[in-house]
């Protein structure tokens, strides 16, 4: 019985020393808590009590992610016992987050739909907490049970935020799609784990044993097994096949869960699928891995259906938020061709498309939670003439999405760029045809993104207005921020190393 | 070990389980068949992983997920049940197929 | 006249004689940029004064220069590259006596406008255009490269553009002056072409350089034509080779614009139409200087032309002469008369040149200048009188039409006298200087030995007795039997009187330089004229030149002067007398020659209407074709959906319509996933999920 | 330094318009003309201190008032280092078309007086455009030229789409589409070349242009290396290129049957929108075509020259038929750009000195003339709100001095001696003619176009000028149409003037670009066929 001793010491001292790398996942749950007791006894005397704590605690927990970078050796560490690994990579996807977190409860703050629920806004502020708190073990989960868990994690929250406003039919709607849309995607990759694990007989991914399990077995049973674990994955990255959800989902929710939604799980689900395609992918055998084409062709063909779905369908869209649901997808695709370009400046491409993404798409939504704050609307055509009435916050708009298209000077236009330099470099470097086609549609796709895109431009600017009823006035708070985040979109365009030249891993 | 039960049918079973309870999710009409029909699938996971995990003597990785999974897919059925509440109220039914305000 | 006596002087910089040059070249154009800008009051006597003072210099020039010096100054324009392009002023006998002929003439019309265009509305403006006609024309005059000479030639046409149109808000003179330009550029085409031929096979367009001078040989009589080729060996010694039909082309091209300048046939529809400028400008423009420009241009690049090139040249002059003189047969427009009286003559010229009578040519082309302006402007001074009367009296009636006229020689005697001078010079009776020329041509056209050269010369003996008739009819109709406008209006008196000073002193100045004296000693001979010894004939490597004949010498001046007179007596007979009557005005010959041989028609029935045609159906083809390549599509989609709809208004046409349309059907099928239907849903993501692990077991 | 702030000055500029309160809407438009003359005698400061004997092209010490700072470095990681750099500099192709743009931006200001509403809007992005074109025609760096490239569309696709005619939604969108369809193929192009290419000096992966000019900094089996034998759906990879990058700049020259954006974009913008499309914008594609196709793939600007020809002479015919057609004044010039536009392409396939010489010269003189027609029909419209031509007669008489100036435009523009477009035409031809690469009927069907030009603009004169006075709106037109006023004088006479020095005077420009053209010709012709052989021995 004398290793049994050894294996607890050695998994206890592992556990104690991990602790300190997951300040801020603990800081988190602290904080939920402490918003949960706040909501309990002060929430009646102190007005939006919850959502102060929640905006600083979050701004905490940012400071603390970012002390991380500091704190850990450059190849990263491997935390209880293999569960997770924090690395730079995590870290910068988990600073992402926290960001996003912090814009859209902001962006809450203000939203007249949320603050005019009956169940009022404290509930809601905790779960976003618990969101990001989910997203984060999701980027540094490297084991198929924390995978698995941090995922779900995420999932349940999610539904209860789409699904917010009680007596909203289309938040009532989206919630139940989202949900047993979701159950189901989480069913099935339950199902692909377990058969993992009984492939490879490891939960660790990163393991070798893993790999050579898989590499044993025949080809077929091995792919069927990944696919179905994958499509949680897809489920959350919104990717072909599972991306039927996106759109009714996003249209139904209040804006603000929209815009994390539409940003943060599809962070912190790049960052797992990059993992997992490393796991798949990390052959120790000289001959390299068995998967490597087949997941490149897998991804290059996903890459290009999916965003051709999302490009294409847009193109008919009225409703603004379901326009840019679709936008979302067809974007997916554009990060599925980083990660189908499986090589370094494919992940630094990948990392700097989202961060632009975040920034653009955010700021999107803000503009148009502004706008329905105004005027309660998101139909495309309540946006005739607005940009004569709104000046700033449109021009702000179109930066969005001029960034969104990927044209130049906005920081769209590097990422898009690193994105293809990816994609060509690793076409130059494996010759795999597939890749090329794969660009060629990335940049069909990008021209048709602009058709849909600019009828919002095209509405705000070209067209007068219906009526000339007098509007109220925008909110401060909203215009602020909308500006700050259309400042740095430009920024970054025009100096992109500003940003890319920290990102080395 | 399994009594003698070869594995094969265990994995056998648990694919059944999986198909069936796909199947009620398609075909049924009502969200609540659905539910039910989700948990089965779960619960296919769910046997594979005990039945491997008992081939896992050292650590009973499998076990472990196992319970969590269990946790897990009560916590989310939960939940949906509540959405689902919270849509029969708005629109007076609980079949999916009837709640299609939003498409295209 | 030895050509080795002739002192060559190639300079840089600028002479006597170039200085003078180029006064009487930009004194022209200064008093147009006077006029137009500084609009002073006496724009009139500016414009004259300086083209007196152009004049004057010009005649320095000529003395300087006759048969003793060519000045040759060059000045490098620009270089692009390996060519350098020179601009200069080359000053011989040819360009130094068109010189004095030009200001000359100018001068003289200038002063009769005064009178002649008094109370016009733009009457400044009418010196300005004049001014700056007279620039473009000495410009080709001076000229030493052929670009030169081209963005000249242009200038003229535009000027003439000007001044036809002069009277711009009569909607015949609108169309006339548009018809002119486009005509000539049509020429002008072609004369570039020629220009570029000569530049790709040569590197340079400089005359002296191209065609030689003072007996110096020009690159054109280096160059070879042999096997088929036609090559030249450059200074650097490295051989050029062009198709040797290039040097046929290079010639008829370079001809093509002289054909239009000098409107023969089949570019001469524009000279008649011309007329519906002033007649002073007629006079100057039309008969006298720019027509006269295209004879002046192929007797320039003569030794380029090779012997298929001049046959051309000579048959469409003798075509060009005879058709001219058939149709001014029966014109009634007093100006029509003169107008196809013009492109006859010109024919001569043009075909007089095609056989090798080079100095003949030009020879005609100075008297010609002298009476053909001199008829214009006495029509002028006529019609000028009847203008008058038509407005004294507010009658409406054309003052240029010949059968209101007659009897006017008591009333004008002045203008009759002079016209007369003129008519006889033209009819080519001896005494008087169209003689000299005309016989000089059909002398060399009777002893051409070349097959052929008898019809050419056959149909310019026709010609010039035709002429001789149609001269006459209109001197008789104008000049003699009774007033005709009399008799359609009895109560009012429409008696005429004579032109004043400022009309009557130019056209006797003319009425001089139409008699013999002014050319030759010799009255029945042209040989001995200083004109046609003065003017070199420059050597050719292609053709020969020509010998006269003795017994065309004798015998064709006594058959050429009874015919005429002939004519003239049976002239009388039909107009005066009115004894005998030819042709029915029903009768087809008549009918032809009255409508000029429907050219018009035809080309406006042809050629406008089919550019026109394929104008508009290139319309069609851009609105319909390649604008809306998929309009068809678009439209059975925009009945499908409001959205599809929405694209094709709003998003693209044509090509971009296509995938527009495309784009929108994938859209839309693709979004008819999103039934709203969770469980469907559900079903996409898991068919999904199996079709990639079939397709992934597949490849 | 003087690039620089040739660029940023209207962008300082449109910051401080923007921040301005809308109260000072009367001021706008003279800062925007102020800027627009400083850059002006910037651009003239830059002409006197023109060095002519440096060629410039393809050798960065022979270009002048270079700026070259280092921008964006990467580590790529597999790939080696990427390197982006502000990297400025004008030669004998580029300080003509610089010194055109701030010409015709100036003249553009002028016209803008016409804007009377939202001007903030409107200035704002006139001055952002001003920015972006003089950026294009100065960078060195094909990253930073795409950047001011693309960001020409967005000022273009508002102040079309806002200030524009009836038909501006669908004009601008247009417009912004097709030049946008062409430019993300031209990325993938340029991420091709850059991995393909190393700075020498750094080794690190580049976006200069003048490295990617010399084959010898080409890696060895890239893509567009010309030893590589690797096929592109069975196409050699920089022929394929050159095919891309041409049509992407033909787009806005623009040829037929990419053209039918022009005549929309055209009739519906404001007027100083379409003087600077007709006056700098359609000179981007051929300053493209010039520097970037030819100088990067010369094999490929060999290869294809029959063809560039070929669309040439289409273009000016067609261009010509279809202006004859137009029965509206504004499309007919429209029109008429595009016929003139054929003549830089035909200049340009000749891969003669004359003709590219030629083709240079056309888009100065086209830059001129086309803006002044565009003017001269702004006049009129903003008198009575008609272009039909068919609803005037007898101008002249109407409104003398404006007729005058109509009359110098057209037979500049029609090619009458003694004005530039003269002097372009007649080189193109020439060139064209004497060419090895292109069939001499081109150039003869060429010269036909002049004529057809004469035509379509007499016809013009004819039915609008000519004749006695008669308009649609009668009375009422009568007195509107009042004759040019000090403004509008103030902005044409200087566009006549230049068409007329240029014309008799075309040594101002050919000793400026004289170098540089027989520097581009020859190493083109050299470099090209060497290409076209290893191509052609790799092949089989």
């Amino acid at each position: 019985m004398k290793n049994f001793v050894e294996i607890i010491q050695s998994s206890i001292n592992d556990t104690l020393g991990s602790w300190i790398y997951l300040l801020p996942e603990i800081s988190l749950a602290f904080i939920f808590i402490l918003m949960i007791i706040a909501d309990l006894f002060w929430a009646k005397r102190i007005k939006n009590l919850v959502a102060i704590i929640a905006v600083s605690g979050l701004f905490i927990v940012f400071l603390e992610v970012i002390d991380q970078f500091i704190l850990i050796p450059p190849q990263g560490v491997v935390l209880f016992s293999a569960m997770i690994k924090l690395s730079t990579a995590a870290i910068w996807y988990k600073v992402l987050i926290t960001i996003s977190g912090l814009l859209v409860l902001l962006f809450s703050l203000r939203d007249f739909q949320l603050r005019n629920t009956e169940k009022g806004g404290s509930e809601y502020y905790s779960l976003v907490l618990v969101v990001t708190l989910g997203l984060n073990f999701m980027v540094m989960a490297q084991n198929l049970l924390m995978i698995y868990l941090s995922i779900e994690f995420v999932s349940v929250c999610s539904y209860i935020l789409a699904a917010y406003l009680t007596g909203n039919k289309r938040s009532e709607e989206s919630g139940m799609k989202y949900a047993l849309f979701g159950a189901v995607a989480s069913a099935v990759m339950l199902y692909g784990m377990s058969l993992l694990y009984g492939f490879t007989g490891t939960l660790d991914i990163t393991n070798q044993a893993f790999y050579n399990g898989l590499a044993s077995i025949n080809l077929m049973s091995a792919s069927v097994a990944l696919l179905l674990t994958l499509a949680g994955l897809f489920f959350k990255i919104s990717a072909f096949p599972m991306q039927v959800w996106v759109p009714d989902v996003y249209e139904g929710a209040p804006t603000p869960i929209t815009a994390f939604l539409s940003v943060a799980p599809k962070v912190a689900g790049i960052a797992l699928l990059i993992t997992f395609i490393r796991a798949v992918n990390s052959g120790g055998s000289p001959s390299g891995s068995v998967f490597l084409a087949s997941t490149e062709n897998l991804l290059a063909a996903l890459a290009i259906i999916t965003m051709t779905i999302g490009n294409f369908s847009a193109l008919w869209q009225t409703n603004v938020k379901r326009l840019m649901a679709y936008s979302a997808i067809g974007h997916s695709g554009f990060i599925l061709m980083g990660v189908a370009a499986y090589s370094m400046t494919g992940q630094k491409a990948i990392l700097f498309f989202l961060f632009v993404y975040a920034l653009a798409n955010i700021g999107a939504f803000l503009v148009i939670g502004y706008f329905s704050n105004v005027f309660h609307s998101e139909e495309l055509e309540d946006y005739k003439g607005m940009g004569m009435k709104y000046p700033l916050v449109s021009v702000a708009m179109v930066i969005f999405l001029v960034s969104l298209t990927g044209l130049p000077p906005t920081a769209g236009f590097v990422g898009k760029f690193f994105i293809f330099s990816a994609a060509i470099e690793a076409y130059m470097l494996g010759g795999n045809v597939l890749l090329l086609i794969m660009v060629v549609f990335g940049v069909v796709n990008t021209v048709v993104s602009l058709f849909y895109y600019f009828k919002i431009p095209l509405n705000l600017y070209l067209r007068k207005a219906k009526t000339e009823i007098s509007l109220d006035k925008g909110n401060l708070l909203f215009s602020v921020i909308i500006i700050v985040l259309a400042l740095f979109t430009l920024f970054l365009g025009v100096f992109p190393n500003k940003l890319i030249g920290l990102i080395n891993f | 070990m399994l009594n003698g039960i070869p594995l094969e049918h265990f994995v056998i079973v648990s694919a059944v389980l999986f198909s069936a309870g796909l199947f009620s999710v398609l075909s049924r009409k009502n969200a609540i068949m659905i539910l039910i029909g989700i948990e089965l699938m779960i619960n296919a996971g769910i046997l594979n992983l005990v039945v491997f995990g008992a081939f896992d003597k050292q650590k009973n990785e499998g076990q472990v997920f196992a319970l969590f999974a269990i946790v897990l897919a009560a916590a989310g059925v939960a939940v949906a049940l509540a959405i689902i509440l919270n849509v029969y109220r708005q629109f007076k039914t609980v079949e999916p197929n009837q709640v299609e305000e939003m498409k295209y | 006249m030895q050509v080795e006596s002739i002192k060559l002087i190639e300079t840089q910089h600028i002479t006597t004689v170039i200085g003078a040059a180029l006064g009487a070249l930009l004194l022209p154009l200064l008093s147009f940029l006077i006029i137009g800008f500084i609009k002073p009051r006496k724009s009139d006597w500016l414009s004259i004064f300086f083209s007196f003072v152009s004049f004057l210099l010009s005649v320095y020039c000529f003395i300087n220069t006759w048969n003793s010096e060519i000045h040759h100054f060059t000045w490098q324009w620009l270089n692009t590259g390996v060519i350098k392009l020179n601009a200069g002023i080359k000053i011989d006998n040819l360009s130094s006596l068109m010189l004095v002929l030009v200001t000359l003439i100018t001068t003289l019309v200038l002063i009769y406008s005064t009178e002649y265009m008094k109370g016009e509305k733009y009457y400044n403006r009418y010196f300005a255009h004049l001014s700056l006609f007279m620039f473009s024309m000495l410009g080709v005059v001076l000229a030493d490269s052929l670009l030169l000479i081209y963005i000249f030639w242009e200038l003229v046409g535009f000027s003439s553009y000007l001044l036809i149109g002069f009277w711009f808000d009569r909607d015949s003179a609108a169309a006339a002056n548009k018809k002119a330009f486009i005509v000539n550029r049509i020429g002008d085409i072609a004369f570039f072409v020629g220009i570029m031929i000569l530049f790709t096979q040569f590197r340079t367009l400089d005359l002296s350089a191209l065609f030689g001078t003072a007996g110096k040989a020009g690159l054109i009589q280096q160059s070879v034509v042999e096997n088929g080729m036609w090559k030249f060996v450059d200074v650097f010694g490295q051989a050029k080779t062009l198709d040797s039909w290039m040097l046929t082309a290079a010639g008829l091209c370079i001809f093509a614009g002289a054909v239009a300048k000098s409107a023969q046939f089949p570019l001469h529809v524009w000279l008649p139409d011309a007329m519906e400028g002033p007649t002073s400008v007629s006079s100057l423009i039309h008969a006298a200087t720019m027509v006269a420009a295209g004879v002046y241009l192929t007797a320039r690049v003569y030794p380029l032309f090779n012997p298929d090139a001049l046959t051309v040249i000579a048959s469409i002059g003798a075509f060009t002469a005879f058709m001219a003189a058939t149709i001014a047969l029966t014109q009634n427009d007093l100006k029509k008369v003169l107008a196809y009286s013009t492109i006859s003559q010109l024919g001569f010229m043009i075909a007089a040149l095609g056989i090798g009578a080079w100095q003949a040519a030009l020879f005609h082309l100075v008297t010609h200048a002298f009476f053909k302006c001199l008829l214009f402007l006495g029509a002028g001074s006529v019609i000028h009188q009847l203008h008058h009367v038509q407005h004294k009296h507010h009658l409406d009636f054309d003052p240029q039409d010949m059968r209101l006229m007659g009897g006017l020689r008591k009333q004008m005697p002045v203008t009759y006298l002079v016209l007369l001078v003129a008519s006889l010079s033209l009819a080519g009776l001896p005494l008087f200087s169209g003689f000299l020329s005309k016989d000089l041509i059909l002398i060399g056209a009777w002893s051409g030995e070349k097959p052929g050269s008898t019809i050419v010369a056959v149909l310019l003996s026709v010609t010039s007795a035709l002429t001789a008739f149609y001269i006459f009819r209109m001197i008789f109709k104008v000049f003699w039997a009774e007033n005709r406008l009399q008799k359609t209006v009895e109560n009012i008196d429409v008696s005429v009187h004579e032109s004043g000073k400022s009309m009557t002193i130019p056209m006797v100045v003319l009425a001089i330089f139409s008699l013999f004296a002014a050319f030759s000693i010799n009255p029945l001979h042209g040989t001995h004229s200083w004109i046609y010894e003065g003017l070199i004939v420059p050597l050719n490597s292609f053709s020969p030149k020509i010998q006269y004949m003795e017994f065309a010498e004798s015998w064709v001046p006594i058959i050429t002067v009874v015919l005429a007179v002939a004519m003239i007596l049976v002239a009388r007979f039909a107009y005066y007398k009115q004894k005998m009557t030819f042709l029915s005005k029903q009768s087809f010959l008549y009918k032809f020659s009255y409508n000029a041989w429907y050219f018009d028609k035809l080309y406006n029935s042809v050629i406008v209407k089919s550019v026109v045609l394929l104008a508009n159906s290139i319309r069609w083809f851009d609105t319909n074709i390649v604008d809306g390549f998929v309009n068809g599509t678009a439209s059975v989609v925009q009945s499908l959906s409001a959205i599809v709809d929405w694209i094709d208004r709003n998003i693209v046409d044509g090509f971009v319509n296509g995938i527009a349309a495309l784009a929108g059907r994938l859209g839309n099928l693709i979004r008819g996933f999103q039934t709203g239907r969770v469980q469907q849903y559900m079903a996409l993501g898991v068919f999904g999920l199996i079709l990639i692990i079939v397709l992934s077991y597949i490849f | 330094m003087t690039l620089s702030i040739l660029i940023f000055l209207p962008i300082a500029f449109m910051i401080l318009v923007a921040l301005l309160p809308s109260s000072l809407n009367h001021t706008f438009k003279y800062i925007t003309l102020a800027v627009s003359i400083v850059q002006l005698i910037i651009a003239g400061f830059m002409y006197t201190h023109f060095n002519h004997s440096l060629p410039g092209v393809f050798n960065e010490q022979t270009f002048q008032f270079v700026e070259k700072h280092s921008w964006i470095n990467l580590n790529l990681g597999t790939l080696g280092k990427l390197q982006i750099q502000y990297f400025l500099g004008v030669d004998g192709i580029s300080i003509g078309l610089l010194i055109l743009s701030a010409f015709v931006m100036a003249i553009a200001a002028l016209a803008s007086w016409e804007i009377k509403t939202n001007e903030k809007g409107y200035f704002c992005l006139f001055l952002l455009l001003n920015a972006a074109i003089m950026g294009v025609f100065s960078a060195l760096d094909f990253f930073l030229f795409y950047i001011f490239y693309e960001l020409m569309l967005l000022p273009l696709y508002f102040l079309i789409g806002i200030w524009g005619g009836a038909r501006r939604e669908y004009a601008s969108i247009k417009f912004f589409l097709y030049t946008l369809l062409g430019s993300v193929f031209m990325l993938l192009v340029i991420i091709g070349l850059y991995f393909s290419v190393k700075d020498p000096v750094t080794g690190a992966h580049t976006f200069d242009m003048l490295s990617m000019m010399n084959p010898a900094n080409y890696v060895q089996g890239s893509v567009f290396d010309i030893h590589s034998s690797t096929l592109l759906f069975g196409v050699s990879p920089r022929l394929l290129a050159f095919a891309v990058l041409f049509i992407a700049f033909a787009i806005k020259v623009p040829i037929v049957p990419l053209h039918t954006w022009l005549p929309d974009a055209h009739v519906e913008a404001p007027t100083p929108i379409s003087i600077i499309l007709a006056g700098v914008l359609l000179k981007i594609g051929g300053y493209g075509i010039i520097r970037i196709c030819m100088g990067i793939f010369p094999d490929g600007a060999i290869y294809f020259s029959w063809v560039i020809g070929l669309i040439g002479v289409v273009s000016i015919i067609y261009g010509a038929m279809s202006a004859l057609a137009a029965s509206d004044l504004k499309r007919l010039i429209a029109y008429s750009s595009v016929s003139h536009m054929g003549f830089v392409l035909l200049g340009i396939a000749s891969l003669t000195v004359e003709g590219i010489s030629g083709a240079m010269f056309q888009m100065i003189s086209h830059g001129v003339l086309s803006s002044m027609l565009f003017f001269l029909v702004g006049v009129i419209y903003n008198r009575v709100h008609d272009r039909d031509i068919a609803n005037f007669r007898g101008l002249y008489s109407q409104m003398p001095t404006y007729s005058v100036f109509v009359f110098i435009a057209f037979f500049a523009s029609l090619g009458l001696p003694g004005f530039s477009a003269f002097i372009a035409e007649a080189f193109s031809l020439i060139g064209a003619f004497n060419s090895n690469s292109i069939p001499r009927w081109m150039a003869v069907v060429g010269a036909v176009g002049i004529l057809l030009g004469a035509a379509y603009f007499l016809w013009t004169l004819q039915r609008m000028f000519f004749g006695k006075t008669r308009f649609k709106g009668g009375e009422e037109w009568q007195s509107q149409l009042s004759d040019v006023n000090t403004r509008e004088i103030i902005a044409l006479s200087p566009m006549a003037v230049v068409a007329l020095v240029l014309g008799i005077m075309p040594f101002l420009f050919f000793d400026m670009s004289n170098s540089a053209m027989v520097e581009l010709v020859n190493s083109t012709l050299k470099s090209g066929s060497l290409h076209l052989e290893t191509l052609s021995k790799l092949l089989n």
